[in-house]
């Protein structure tokens, strides 16, 4: 075979192997684990570069042409397309596993030095990767059990991250309260599933995308499936779970993937399979007070306005609770509800403007504004996870040294960890929306979109942005200024592979802070018009 | 093909109703940091290390050590907090730690999605 | 947890080969009747979980090691995941079913009617089926011996 | 009252009492027997769907006579268990480790971070 047929064959089963090599190399790690820690840290992270070499061929097939990409599963096309296993990867999809691939990178590089004294490691890298593998399966799946099914792998392998470090009573505390509350979550998810099969007698969400009828019970099914899944994204108040779990997990980066994942299959929810209702009718109504008052209520108007005053509750208390924080990893866990806030606000102002559906294509028409919102939002979820990420790695920087994450104990540490302290600085302009760092372009797409829509929606977005800085700024403050303390003044900078993880996340945000443009058309302009054209996803089966 | 490429990258970023370009930006950042620049030189250049001049001036009470003079992180931003109090107190009382409060407020969410959707 | 009496362990020297041996036969026809390998890798690992009770965890422990059994999980699960690979290399697609019907090992074609089935068709699945069942029965013990193990311990701490 | 409408009587009760018991029970235990309650109840669900009155196994590559009951659900709630089991055994070990820490379940009494 020549290497173009090689990349050809490789393109063409990549949907399937971005899930089957990391799940391999889980079951692996434990017998590799066995000859040498080296070798094992080597092949964790050619497993890991692979899955994303796929991740890239894959993705950038799909984004350059638009297309869609149907995988099924054991078997050569599908002749039957309501028991069969399917992969379908549109724009939105290519856009995640991006996401996906980019943290898992930076994770698995991060925690090579950070996690080399403790014990355990083979197990921690089996958790890793099963959580990788878990996490594509989420972003990738065209089938609504099989979602079901990775959901549950990548919350059972994330929680066992959590209580990793059984020694300390609240981390196990905390991976059981995130066990509870993604069980439960799942379940409800899992009776919604099972409701549209009942109907419809189909999984796969491009069937039931073309077959929904908003009956009653896909009323319920839809309050079900937005409920669970909210839950799993975070979204205030359903958010406690996040502090404990970000505040006590190893590398609490990975998290905000699976995170994201759930945030993604709530839009494909929405958008998808119960797009060629969103512009229903439900209600009409009518009456006079001094003169005759008639409007509709539509789905997606209620729906809009459901989403935005949970955005605002989510944005608010994120940002209010997390500049009352002590401890830096929980703050940054507050301030990462703050950041859902602002693209489910974005998502929200976009289903608002939802006026017609073309039931012929498929396609929601929105606005102009609604799709400025709609690119603000998606961006905004990239750069969500780079900005929180990068905040969680120097986090765990600063763990690894000082073995402290308590503001009230951390200071003067700029004076030994330079670059750290730089990376903190990018992170800090990115995570508050400073120009030119790359969380400014997405907030002003949903400022300006927002503004549109209902200038208070833009003015509590921005007012709780400034108050996103003032707090890093006090950790910047009270963590990297002041006064030498004697208890650290043998303190070093961070080993190199954990300083490049935190540069290549410093890297990518300061490309995307420069050149907005290029990311905007390349990469999120075809997950937004995958969102919106739900045509190709529907005749994808 | 170079001006291809640079019209590509200093292409500004249009959002609906405004435009926005990091490049110019920097540009002007850096021009405002060459300015303040000239203007530190016009500074007075009397200053003299280790005299009067440089100690704190704390409303005539003596300087502490640097150590203790450190405003602790959970310090910082204090009078906000004391402002803010009832707010503070509310969202403390949601944010109980407990599981089951958890998953009451899921329950309760849902039943107000199952309310509004529902129903209507 | 130590010992139980002599009648118990009696009784299950007695009835362990019979559950194992149920345990096996539903593993095997796993691809012919209601079953598989997780039901009865649960009968078989249930049938284990025996001899912790009767026996007491701290002497189950002495005799199996619990590395020995994530080993043989690993190994459940690669083979799984192999044959999934495999299907890659020889079939079409992942997962494909590539030695079905080809007339070698599992490999004979079922008549079509309601007849008796045949135990050596199917292809793959009765593979993975072991292959499965090979993790169940390692991961579900694991899991019963190592916990039973951990609260006999807190006993005596306490 | 139809008789076909028990099982998701069962159904949903199943699912409140579940609930229930996550609520408003303080013993961690007791919490997750409540989640496997739910499960239970979901699983209780998929399983009456696929349900066909006198409805015989769906095992025969050609149908001997009368309806059979639906295979697909029936798998989908066989992976439910299994996750089932794995979800289980997770959440008892921690609670192991949860009294080794604190010496209670009560969770009232656990610490926790919660500022």
């Amino acid at each position: 075979m020549s290497t173009d047929g090689i990349l050809t064959f490789l393109l063409q089963h990549s949907p399937a192997l971005i899930v089957a090599v990391p799940l391999l190399g889980a079951f692996l790690t434990p017998i590799i684990g066995k000859i040498n820690d080296k070798i094992r840290n080597l092949f964790v992270i050619i497993i890991v570069l692979l899955t994303s070499f796929f991740v890239f061929l894959l993705s950038s097939n799909i984004l350059s042409n638009g297309s869609i990409r149907t995988y099924v599963f054991g078997a050569a096309s599908a002749n039957n397309p309501v028991i069969r296993i399917f992969f379908q990867v549109d724009g939105l999809n290519a856009f995640m596993i991006i996401i996906g691939a980019i943290l898992s990178i930076v994770a698995v590089l991060f925690s090579f030095r950070y996690l080399k004294e403790y014990t355990g490691q083979d197990k921690f890298y089996t958790l890793v990767l099963l959580m990788i593998a878990g996490m594509f399966g989420m972003m990738l799946t065209g089938d609504m059990f099989n979602f079901f099914v990775f959901l549950e792998i990548t919350s059972i392998a994330s929680c066992a991250l959590i209580a990793f470090w059984t020694s300390k009573g609240e981390s196990v505390y905390a991976g059981l309260k995130y066990i509870v509350i993604s069980t439960i979550g799942a379940l409800f998810i899992l009776f919604a599933i099972a409701i549209l099969y009942g109907q419809y007698n189909a999984l796969n969400m491009g069937f039931l995308a073309a077959s929904i009828q908003y009956t009653f019970l896909d009323k319920v099914a839809l309050v079900l499936l937005i409920s669970g899944l909210a839950m799993k994204a975070g979204i205030v108040p359903m958010h406690m779970w996040m502090p404990d779990a970000y505040g006590r997990a190893p590398i609490s980066i990975l998290l905000v993937g699976a995170t994201q994942a759930s945030l993604y299959a709530l839009f494909r929810m929405v958008f998808t399979v119960y797009g060629s209702h969103l512009a229903d009718i439900l209600r009409h109504i009518k009456f006079r007070f001094f003169v005759t008052i008639e409007f509709d209520i539509t789905l997606n108007g209620i729906l809009g306005v459901l989403i935005i005053i949970l955005a605002l509750f989510t944005i608010i208390i994120g940002v209010f609770m997390a500049l009352k924080q002590s401890d830096f990893k929980r703050l940054i866990a507050f301030a990462a509800v703050a950041e859902i806030g602002y693209m489910l606000l974005a998502i929200g102002a976009a289903i608002i403007t939802i006026s017609e559906i073309d039931t012929e294509t498929g396609t929601i028409i929105l606005s102009e504004v609604g799709v400025n919102s709609l690119k603000g939002g998606l961006f905004h979820i990239i750069n969500d996870a780079l900005d929180i990420g990068l905040m969680f790695l120097v986090a765990g920087a600063i763990y690894y040294v000082t073995k402290e994450t308590s503001l009230n104990k951390l200071g003067g540490l700029a004076r030994n960890m330079k670059y750290t302290t730089i990376f903190f600085l990018i992170g800090l302009f990115a995570v508050a929306g400073i120009p030119p760092m790359n969380g400014f372009a997405s907030k002003l797409l949903i400022y300006e979109s927002t503004y549109e829509i209902n200038p208070i929606l833009s003015i509590i977005a921005i007012m709780c942005s400034i108050l996103l800085l003032a707090m890093f700024v006090k950790v910047f403050h009270s963590i990297f200024l002041g006064p030498k303390q004697e208890k650290f003044e043998k303190i070093r900078e961070v080993p190199k592979s954990m300083l490049i993880a935190m540069a290549i996340i410093s890297c990518i945000i300061i490309i995307f802070g420069l050149f907005p443009d290029i990311i905007l058309q390349n990469i999120i302009e075809p997950a937004a018009n995958a969102l919106i054209n739900n045509g190709l996803y529907i005749g994808g089966i | 093909m170079i001006t291809e490429f640079l019209s590509k990258i200093l292409k500004t970023f249009e959002t609906g109703s405004g435009l926005w370009n990091p490049l110019v930006w920097i540009c002007a950042i850096v021009v405002a940091f060459l300015l303040m620049y000239i203007l530190r030189g016009f500074g007075n250049r009397k200053f003299k290390k280790a005299t009067g001049q440089t100690q704190a001036f704390l409303s005539g009470n003596p300087e502490y050590e640097k150590e203790q003079m450190h405003v602790k992180g959970g310090n910082v931003y204090w009078g906000f907090t004391e402002t803010l109090k009832w707010a503070y107190t509310v969202f403390d009382k949601m944010h109980t730690g407990n599981v089951s409060d958890y998953i009451l407020w899921f329950v309760i969410i849902m039943g107000i999605f199952f309310i509004v959707i529902g129903v209507i | 947890m130590s010992g139980m009496s002599r009648i118990v362990k009696t009784i299950t020297n007695i009835t362990l080969p019979l559950i194992v041996i149920y345990g096996l036969y539903i593993i095997l026809h796993g691809h012919l009747t209601p079953g598989g390998g997780f039901q009865g890798g649960a009968v078989v690992a249930s049938g284990l979980a025996m001899i912790v009770v009767s026996y007491g965890s701290v002497w189950t422990m002495k005799k199996i090691k619990e590395k020995k059994l994530s080993t043989l999980e690993s190994i459940g699960a690669i083979s799984f995941i192999g044959l999934a690979f495999l299907g890659l290399l020889y079939g079409t697609k992942f997962f494909d079913n590539w030695f079905a019907n080809s007339g070698g090992m599992f490999g004979d074609i079922v008549s079509y009617g309601n007849t008796a089935a045949t135990i050596n068709s199917a292809g793959v699945l009765p593979l993975m089926n072991i292959a499965v069942g090979l993790k169940v029965i390692a991961g579900l013990f694991a899991i019963v011996l190592v916990m039973a193990y951990a609260t006999s311990k807190v006993k005596r701490e306490a | 009252m139809e008789v076909f409408n028990i099982p998701f009587i069962a159904v949903i009760s199943l699912v409140i009492i579940g609930l229930y018991a996550v609520i408003f029970k303080r013993n961690l235990i007791k919490i997750v027997i409540g989640i496997t309650l739910i499960e239970s109840g979901v699983n209780l669900f998929l399983i009456t769907l696929s349900y066909r009155e006198n409805s015989i196994a769906p095992i025969y590559t050609n149908n001997p006579g009368g309806v059979m009951s639906l295979p697909v659900p029936q798998a989908l709630t066989l992976t439910s268990i299994v996750i089932g089991v794995a979800v289980l055994a997770l959440m008892l070990s921690l609670i192991v480790h949860i009294f080794r820490h604190y010496k209670t379940l009560n969770v009232t009494k656990i610490r926790g971070d919660d500022e």
